[in-house]
């Protein structure tokens, strides 16, 4: 058994956060409540709805360009959690729901999720299994069902929560110009500023994740970003005495990161 | 003017014809792309990857690699709703080995070598910028720890810094947009109709 | 089926995760082993791909309500299975296959994107507006760096692309540092959630 | 409507239209604009350069046709230089329609310079997979890749010779539009078996380089059309990236004047609203 270069270290950081995750997800789920940072996001989700029941327009969502097999996964897991809220919103308002797929294997997840949240608010004659909508895999032709759809349903709202490629910058574009109610919310960071300059609430990189966490009240979730904090900070703290201590002369802490 | 280029700035003004609005050219051109792009990548896979890492091996005697194979066509129960929870398993498969991969890539590249990468020497006015940057960037995604002024103040800093790169990012992608466009035009101005040389 | 699905997870992921640590006779192996099933089974959904967007067309063939709506799909499928048989069955270097990946494929994928040239135009005359702080550090770093990719910047400052390096090495660079470092905790998180079982609901639907 | 909410209100077809004049006008009337090669770009021709003749340079073709105007004459501009400095040229791939499109690039230059495919040069061809492919390329390079493109056995092919694992490569470059590309090829790669790598990036993927860059674990970066064109410069001849520079600054011009009369329109009526 030979360690590979930075394995020693990846070794111990791994069972370091599995650790910290663990007693997390423990924690939790004996009834721990930690505190949240408001999300005006999450606020404007029920904004974006709210109007789109009043206008009697529906609402557009796509959970973005990624699926599972993707280091992106995490973004449409936390986009699918985010729509099981966005559903239950739109059954309580009667307001209808249209969602854009670009990968064949989340078109089926998206259907039931919204299928189950119409079902839970017993509106299950308004689920429409056709508002589902699978477009390619293609991402221009995704892109262009999507401003299809924004342009030919005028949506009031329109939420785009996941991973997202330059198709972002076409979609903040359609829905600005129909008057929509843009939220968006993306880890990739180079759509983010179209995102941030475009939409009336955008949810930066983790703040997605964070949302998500949020709205599932699943311990899974919440333990998730409790042990992301405590690393983070943690983190925080180490890299600040590494710096202090290279400003010193000293490479002990640089070098051991790299074992 | 040879046909093909021709046939290929036909359809290039076709699917820009979108830009007036959408319209009929504009989905019929769209549509042979979709086909197009789908059939090329499963050919390529089919014999980049299918023939040599699966059936010529298979064929040459490594008879364990039925069970990928049969995960793969597992895969396909995907399209029918009666048996679709077969998929799981092989999307299970997928997505065990891709979690696995990103600890991998994470731990040591993300995590381990990025954070290294911080740690230098307060001598210079750089690094000490990059080293409040990383770190106020770090603090602006805590979610679950209450504010303290430091890390409320951090915060803010972290996220104008965010900002500012979003900011290079969006100039760049203008760069990005733009150079796309000047290829397409050197291509219809020049390779069709020879305007330019 | 749930256990079932948990093990299939852990023992797909637990090989490669020890293997990342260090080289274990048998399990580095069976990681490797793995992965090449991982392509393999990559390979399989390329073809997914191709039975969806069939069963799409097709179902929009089965419900189309006039004659008109035949022609999209009918493209769609004569285009998609058509190439799909000439490539598996000639290869790539077949004239046909040839003459659409060079005169189709090629220029509409390019023509596609270029199109973003023209939204993003309109987007940064529409929606780039110094509303707040935010949206003012943005404007300004963005045309920043635009003016000094371009020898014209030089002539109006003659440090600006000094000033544009130091935007996207320094702040730039520590801003996206703190984010990669970020985004890998939540990663390795997301991950071992996956591996265990825990984190299922991309198996749900 | 006052001027300025008409400075506000210029309709879209306006602005597209305004786009294709632009643009076009620098490229059938050429002007000559000057170039400064940028350190990163710099530092992968040097990377290039400072490998001996013989060693085994792999490209990957990680980009999709749509980011051909970028990716395609990096390309040009590196394998120029690759198949000038004698060097085997091995080419892989993450995405596919890249990958075709390179073996058309690359088939056109060696015939030109005189190259001969399995000699000075291999397409090995497109893998589905992204990290799972180099993560396996990394463990068994020649477990992964068996034969190349057209199906013949590397072991067949006189270029492979060399090449028994990753460890054999002496320079990646990952030609990239995104991900899966350059940032798995450090991760999957540089990381785990310390092979260098560079990339040629879209510009849009320019930001997320820095990190990287700044780490070491990237050597240099061309980014977009600019760091082709300076490639173009570096190795001594003006393609389709230095032709494209003077629609690419007027371009830039453009949307700069664009934002500056949307914000004085936008100022201007909320100065007005507030009064």
């Amino acid at each position: 058994m030979v360690p590979r270069d930075g394995g020693i270290f990846a070794f111990f950081a791994f069972l370091i956060l599995a650790t910290v995750l663990f007693w997390c997800y423990r924690k939790v789920k004996a009834g721990y409540k930690p505190y949240f940072r408001q999300i005006p996001a999450l606020k404007g989700l029920e904004e974006a709805i709210g109007r789109a029941a009043e206008m009697g327009r529906p609402v557009h969502f796509t959970p973005g360009s990624d699926g599972f097999d993707t280091s992106f996964a995490g973004m449409t897991l936390a986009a699918t959690i985010c729509l099981a809220h966005i559903a239950k919103l739109c059954a309580q308002y009667d307001v209808r729901l249209l969602v854009s797929n670009r990968r064949p294997e989340v078109q089926p997840l998206t259907e039931e999720i919204v299928r189950q949240a119409f079902l839970a608010e017993g509106k299950i004659e308004n689920f429409r299994p056709t508002d589902i909508r699978f477009f390619s895999d293609d991402q221009f032709a995704y892109a262009s069902g999507v401003v299809g759809v924004i342009s030919g349903e005028q949506t009031a709202s329109n939420i785009m929560l996941g991973g997202f490629y330059a198709e972002s910058l076409m979609f903040a574009e359609a829905g600005a110009t129909y008057g929509n109610i843009q939220i968006a919310g993306t880890a990739s960071t180079a759509q983010i500023p179209f995102f941030v300059t475009t939409c009336d609430y955008v949810l930066i990189g983790e703040e997605l994740f964070a949302a998500a966490a949020v709205l599932s009240v699943d311990p899974a979730q919440v333990s998730t970003l409790m042990m992301q904090d405590i690393i983070r900070i943690a983190l925080v703290c180490l890299i600040a005495i590494g710096a202090l201590a290279a400003t010193f002369g000293s490479d002990v802490i640089r070098q051991l990161i790299l074992k | 003017m040879k046909f093909g280029i021709t046939v290929a700035a036909l359809l290039n003004l076709g699917l820009w014809s979108f830009l007036i609005g959408d319209n009929r050219v504009f989905r019929l051109v769209q549509s042979l792309y979709v086909g197009a792009a789908v059939a090329h990548t499963f050919v390529l896979a089919y014999r980049n990857t299918l023939i040599p890492n699966l059936w010529q091996p298979f064929t040459e005697g490594k008879y364990v690699l039925i069970v990928p194979m049969v995960l793969g066509l597992a895969l396909f129960t995907r399209v029918t709703k009666k048996y679709s929870h077969i998929s799981k398993i092989p999307m299970t498969f997928i997505v065990g080995v891709g979690a696995a991969l990103a600890i991998r890539g994470a731990l040591l590249s993300d995590l381990a070598t990025q954070v290294a990468s911080v740690m230098v020497a307060l001598n210079t006015v750089d690094n000490i910028v990059m080293l409040i940057g990383t770190l106020c960037t770090l603090v602006y995604f805590t979610f679950t720890i209450k504010p303290t002024p430091v890390t409320r103040t951090m915060s803010y800093i972290g996220r104008y810094f965010m900002m500012a790169a979003f900011g290079a990012a969006f100039g760049n992608t203008v760069m990005a947009r733009m150079s796309l466009l000047i290829g397409r035009l050197q291509f219809l101005w020049g390779d069709w109709l020879g305007i330019i040389k | 089926m749930n256990t079932l699905i948990v093990i299939v997870g852990l023992v797909a992921g637990v090989p490669i995760l020890l293997s990342s640590f260090a080289e274990i006779p048998v399990i580095s192996d069976l990681a490797q082993e793995f992965q090449r099933w991982g392509i393999i089974l990559a390979g399989f959904s390329t073809f997914l791909g191709v039975l969806n967007l069939t069963f799409v067309n097709a179902n929009a063939l089965r419900r189309r309500k006039q004659a008109g709506q035949v022609i999209e799909p009918v493209v769609v499928l004569v285009m998609l299975w058509g190439l799909v048989l000439i490539g598996v069955f000639f290869g790539q270097t077949h004239p046909a296959y040839d003459f659409v990946f060079e005169n189709v494929l090629k220029p509409l994928s390019a023509s596609g994107f270029s199109m973003l040239a023209f939204f993003i135009a309109s987007a940064a005359y529409r929606a780039f507006r110094v509303r707040n702080v935010d949206a003012a550090i943005l404007l300004v770093c963005g045309c920043l760096v635009m003016l000094a990719n371009i020898p014209f910047g030089e002539l109006i400052w003659s440090d600006l692309p000094v000033v544009s390096d130091w935007i996207m090495r320094i702040i730039n660079g520590s801003a996206m540092k703190g984010i990669v470092i970020g985004g890998a905790i939540g990663a390795i998180a997301t991950a071992l959630k996956v591996i265990v079982g825990v984190e299922r609901s991309h198996l749900r639907g | 409507m006052s001027f300025f909410e008409r400075l506000q209100s210029i309709p879209r077809i306006t602005i597209y239209v305004l786009v294709i004049i632009v643009l076009s006008i620098p490229l059938i009337f050429p002007i000559s604009l000057p170039l400064q090669v940028a350190p990163m770009t710099q530092a992968v021709y040097d990377a290039i350069e400072a490998l001996e003749p013989g060693s085994i340079f792999m490209l990957s073709t990680d980009w999709e046709a749509s980011t051909e105007a970028e990716s395609g004459p990096q390309t040009e501009a590196i394998v120029r230089h690759v198949l000038g400095r004698d060097l085997k040229l091995i080419i892989v791939g993450l995405w596919p329609q890249g990958n075709s499109a390179t073996q058309q690039i690359v088939e056109r230059i060696a015939s030109e310079m005189g190259k001969t495919y399995g000699v000075d040069w291999v397409n090995l061809g497109y893998k589905p997979g992204g990290e799972v492919v180099l993560a396996s390329l990394a463990a068994n390079l020649r477990e992964l890749y068996s034969s190349d493109v057209k199906g013949t056995p590397l072991d067949q092919l006189e270029i492979c010779r060399g090449l028994t694992s990753a460890k054999d490569v002496d320079l990646v470059c990952s030609v990239s539009w995104g991900d899966p590309g350059h940032i798995t090829w450090v991760k999957m790669v540089q990381t785990q078996v310390g092979v260098p790598v560079v990339a040629a990036v879209t510009a849009v993927s320019l930001p997320e380089c820095a990190p990287y860059l700044q780490s070491g674990q990237l050597l240099g970066v061309v980014g977009g059309l600019g760091g082709a064109a300076q490639y173009e410069k570096l190795v001594g001849y003006a393609g389709k990236a230095t032709a494209g520079m003077g629609a690419q600054s007027f371009g830039h011009i453009l949307v700069l004047t664009l934002v500056v009369l949307g914000n004085i329109g936008y100022l201007a009526t909320r100065k007005s609203k507030e009064g």
